[in-house]
């Protein structure tokens, strides 16, 4: 059973402009999240927002009995903005950890991390996750963000990779231009098959890199974003279109099937 | 606990009137981590057709002040596959299941009715009548009293289950439709669906949803639902199952008070899964609090 | 600030699209100390009738998630003490001036629009067609086809005023009603009016409201009001007005891509007594932010 | 103009089970009010309360060009819940002054209040009004509450008041039953001529106290609760019925006509 569950703000700050890092005190059946799962919160009693929202979990670690769980996150609307005033203390209710993460390849080399903006907070994740488990093996993150007051979870990634490259859109730091641009460049760096690729961020930067991953064949796991009601399967809310192969294109719950998918299965549309 | 629960609906019993809504529970399963299901008075399904649908392109749903519009658009597995595969865990757990149908023709009903009448483990049907008839210009069966009593009569005529009928809020008389299926030969009624909605993304000026319009559901239609639930009662003389908005214990309690037999929970299993559970527990202690010993006793004493 | 705001509803010139909606903003003068009266498009004063009307016993509103119901049930001063107590001061600010009238009969509406007609200071009618007609059995004018035609047609004959026509959301197919109304000669529609809701006080097990049911409105309804006017503006030539949870521009805005010609705020007022300006000056914003420098140019540009 | 205003909570503490105590920094607007005079609370952009919540101002001071409104209120529902959840600088909006208040008489000798739980708040302030500006004026009052753990508002009526008297309905403190019976063993003592009488509570209470008074022709105004949504006149969801001398009945906006009545106009229904 993983039922709704109060859980109490430990502690949130505003890390860079308009993004916020919360530290969720939270049940032990926490502790087994693995990267790209993610967790719906809600307040209790108090809307907006109605529905839960969907964040990608941002680290797990435990203390004693408790477990506390990071969420990173940027204000966009309603929601994102009544959490960013809670305080430390205040209620929340989770329900977690939910989907499929990312496979972890054991054997591979090479893991190139590419996000835009706040896609981070799952890659972050992972990064940590890989960097404890399989040393020996080389992290390089692809960080893109608009300009250099909201390059985000940079601190964190430092510490990790091997090497941390930046993009901006408006070249205040780092590559001038998105970061599917900035990997083009290095792209020839990686051998195919002992590189596994990792990305999430907005849709335009997800097309791209399908598009630029086209003729290269490494693997590539992307962590997607819908509209979710439910976040366990029920609400048929967060579909996307997958055709993998070409073979006959079929909607797929983001929540459940995903959120993680091989980037060359997924329709992107317009 | 000492209060009795049970209620019979048209012919169809139940432990207590708590049930979960067509399409905010899947097939049940879904939720089985996250609530004890056999506490449910009854499980209705996601609404099954024919043949597998695929529904509406995303996006799907966008949330509103107090509620959410859905174009889900009637997606399902499909009668033979909900069948094969997911009737057999609905039998393995206690609560009633309900098999919610639809159709585009009469026929369509008709033939789904037939294959779920013959299935073990499918205890009732609920006949979604808000779908477009697509031989008659696209009418909804359910805003049409004769189209209604059509669907109606044909399904009872093929089916041994007990046939709930389950009305759309976007008519101007909802008793006249009511009646109509009352007198089709319906044995219980269940309402509200969703009410029509809309909403627009200002900054790209295209609807948020896809499919332009979607169902709204959740608390902010719950004065609608009553009102309309109430209207019924005073009108057929079939049950009625209340439905639309209900979050908690005393949302159900005022659909009981107006006269439902049963209350349907939809949208709030989305944000709590386990809220009927606590639903269950919050009307138990109602009773018990106000001395009321069987839920009839509270079912339809409003005092005007 | 340089863009060009004003819009014309079918021969009622306005400075700006932005209106108060009738019942929530008194006879204007209840709202002076709290925000500036000029800055308005206009002011849709209470729904007057021949003789001034007690409205329904109390209690007349009650809280629901995200709205309100109300069972004010009409009350009003009446077309005389309106044109002698009122109308003076509504002639002294610069907004154009809606009277919003009601009736029984086809008469009673006839009688308020030929007084009111007469009257200096009165830019506009709006007809409230929700209302029952006693003569026909208490079917809401608004609600029959033929009926809203007939009051329509009946008030146009009677008035050199604008008329426009406003419609209940309590139906199956407004733009049937619509069309019946733009048929009998509207100038223009507003819409919607309130769903019909009902409330019900689990501890006495009353309903909340005296008179049962009320007019659900606020935000819950947004969703609901948008489709309708969406619909409407697909299916009628003349200026749609729309109405239903506008709360800040963001809401109005999505009225006026949906092809509301203008827009009136209800509820909001209550919440906020200055929420009307803060619209005016967030649509303007809104216009400058997209380089857009007349109204017109956002008005109906949903893309489908 | 008195627009909606910003304000801020200053403090806010449970003075006895159930009932708060808050004091909100408000604009200078605020202190010329008059007791019996209330405000309108909602929450800027969280709901519930959807509509704002009217509360008597219970006191008005002011520190510097700060201008402090206290209210003083029970929880009942989701509105006072929300707003007793609030801690210091949390935002609120406040409308206000609003409404009629009690009429103060310059030359009467007696004050009589009757309180019925949170019904305190209004007349507690009037009593520091009176306090203050016409010393010599005895004021008693009466104070009902549920059992001893509710009696609400006792402190600082204590410390103005020549006389507090308790009644508790479980008889746990002070006189065993009803305000109005308490009330009506010392009725005798109060000359009609030189007594006003001042009262505020649940309305079963109130019209106890009107029959009481039938043969006692002592003014009495009382202050009246209804359900609000304008607070300013508007929305006409405020009424209640006045029958002023057998007259025919009239509705009045307990928001703009009052919230402050004789006692022997209001109608009370069953
Ligand atoms: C599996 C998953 C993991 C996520 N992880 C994170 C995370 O770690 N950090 C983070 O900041 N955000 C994350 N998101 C996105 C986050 O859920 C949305 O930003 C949030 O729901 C917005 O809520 P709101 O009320 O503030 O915005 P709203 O007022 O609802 O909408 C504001 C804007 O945000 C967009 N938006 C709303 N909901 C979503 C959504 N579910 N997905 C994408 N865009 C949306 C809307 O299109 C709109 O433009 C994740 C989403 C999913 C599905
Ligand atoms: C002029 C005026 C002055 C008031 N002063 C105070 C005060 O100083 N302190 C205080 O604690 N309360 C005061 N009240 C009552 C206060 O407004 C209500 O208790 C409050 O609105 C309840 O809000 P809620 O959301 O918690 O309750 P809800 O969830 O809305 O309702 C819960 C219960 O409270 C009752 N209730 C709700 N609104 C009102 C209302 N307006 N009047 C009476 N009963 C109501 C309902 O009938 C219901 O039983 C005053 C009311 C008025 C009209
Ligand atoms: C996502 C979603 C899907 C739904 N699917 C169906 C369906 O397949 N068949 C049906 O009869 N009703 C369907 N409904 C309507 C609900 O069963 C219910 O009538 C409605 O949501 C009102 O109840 P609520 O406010 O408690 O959600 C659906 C509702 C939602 C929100
Ligand atoms: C208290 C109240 C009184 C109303 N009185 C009238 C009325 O007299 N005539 C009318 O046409 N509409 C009346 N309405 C309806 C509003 O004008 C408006 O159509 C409706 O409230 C929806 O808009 P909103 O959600 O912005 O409030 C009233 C609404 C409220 C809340
Ligand atoms: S969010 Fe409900 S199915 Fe994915
Ligand atoms: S609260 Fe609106 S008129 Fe009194």
């Amino acid at each position: 059973m993983k039922p709704g569950t109060f859980a109490t703000v430990f502690s949130q700050r505003e890390t860079v402009k308009g993004h916020f890092l919360m530290t969720v005190k939270a049940p032990a059946s926490f502790r087994e999240a693995i990267p790209g799962q993610f967790i719906m919160v809600r307040l209790e009693g108090s809307t907006p927002p109605f529905l839960s929202r969907p964040f990608s979990i941002y680290s797990i670690y435990s203390q004693g009995n408790d477990t506390f769980v990071e969420i990173f996150y940027k204000v966009v609307g309603k929601g994102t903005l009544a959490f960013s005033r809670l305080q430390e203390g205040d209620a929340l209710n989770i329900l977690g950890p939910l989907g499929r993460g990312f496979d972890i390849p054991p054997s591979c080399k090479k893991i190139v991390l590419i996000a835009g903006g706040i896609g981070v907070a799952p890659l972050s994740f992972l990064a940590q996750h890989c960097g404890e488990d399989t040393r020996g093996t080389e992290i390089i993150c692809y960080l893109g963000a608009g300009s250099l007051e909201t390059v985000a979870g940079l601190d964190r990634l430092e510490k990790i990779c091997s090497a941390v490259e930046i993009s901006t859109d408006d070249g205040s730091r780092g590559y001038h231009g998105p970061v599917t641009g900035l990997f083009k460049r290095d792209m020839g760096l990686y051998p195919e098959d002992t590189t596994w690729i990792y990305s999430c961020g907005p849709r335009p930067m997800l097309r791209g890199l399908q598009k630029l991953l086209k003729d290269q064949p490494c693997v590539c796991q992307v962590s997607l974003e819908e509209r979710m009601a439910c976040g366990i399967g029920a609400c048929l809310g967060c579909v996307v279109s997958l055709r993998p192969d070409g073979a006959e294109g079929s909607l797929v719950r983001v929540c459940k099937e995903g959120p993680v998918f091989d980037i060359r299965d997924v329709e992107f549309g317009e | 606990m000492n209060v009795r629960m049970g209620v019979d609906i048209g012919g169809l019993t139940l432990k207590n009137p708590v049930m979960t809504a067509s399409g905010t529970f899947g097939y049940g399963e879904e939720y089985a981590g996250y609530l004890d299901l056999n506490r449910l008075g009854a499980i209705v399904v996601k609404g099954l057709s024919l043949n597998p649908r695929e529904g509406n392109p995303p996006p799907r749903i966008i949330e509103t002040a107090s509620g959410m519009l859905n174009a889900v658009g009637l997606q399902n597995v499909g009668v033979k596959e909900f069948i094969d595969k997911k009737l057999p865990y609905l039998r393995t757990i206690e609560p009633a299941v309900v098999a919610n149908i639809f159709g585009e023709s009469v026929e369509d009903y008709v033939k789904v009715a037939q294959i779920l009448s013959d299935a073990k483990g499918v205890d009732a049907l609920e006949v979604n009548i808000s779908c477009p008839n697509v031989r008659r210009g696209g009418i909804a069966f359910g805003s049409d009293p004769t189209l209604a009593g059509e669907v109606t009569k044909a399904v009872k005529g093929v089916s041994r289950l007990p046939v709930i009928v389950k009305l759309t809020p976007n008519v101007t008389d909802i008793t006249e439709i009511a009646r109509s299926v009352e007198a089709a030969g319906a044995d219980a009624l269940s309402l509200i669906n969703t009410l029509t909605g809309m909403s627009i993304d200002i900054e790209k000026r295209v609807p948020h949803l896809e499919h332009v319009t979607g169902g709204l559901s959740g608390p902010a239609i719950k004065p609608v639902a009553l009102r309309m639930v109430w209207e019924t009662v005073n009108a057929v003389s079939i049950p009625v199952i209340g439905v639309g908005g209900i979050m908690n214990a005393s949302d159900a309690i005022e659909f009981l008070i107006a006269g439902a037999r049963a209350v349907q929970v939809g949208t709030a299993n989305f944000i709590n899964p386990s809220v009927a559970v606590d639903i269950i527990d919050g009307i138990e202690r109602y009773l018990l609090d106000n001395n009321i010993d069987d839920i009839h006793d509270l079912i339809g004493t409003l005092r005007i």
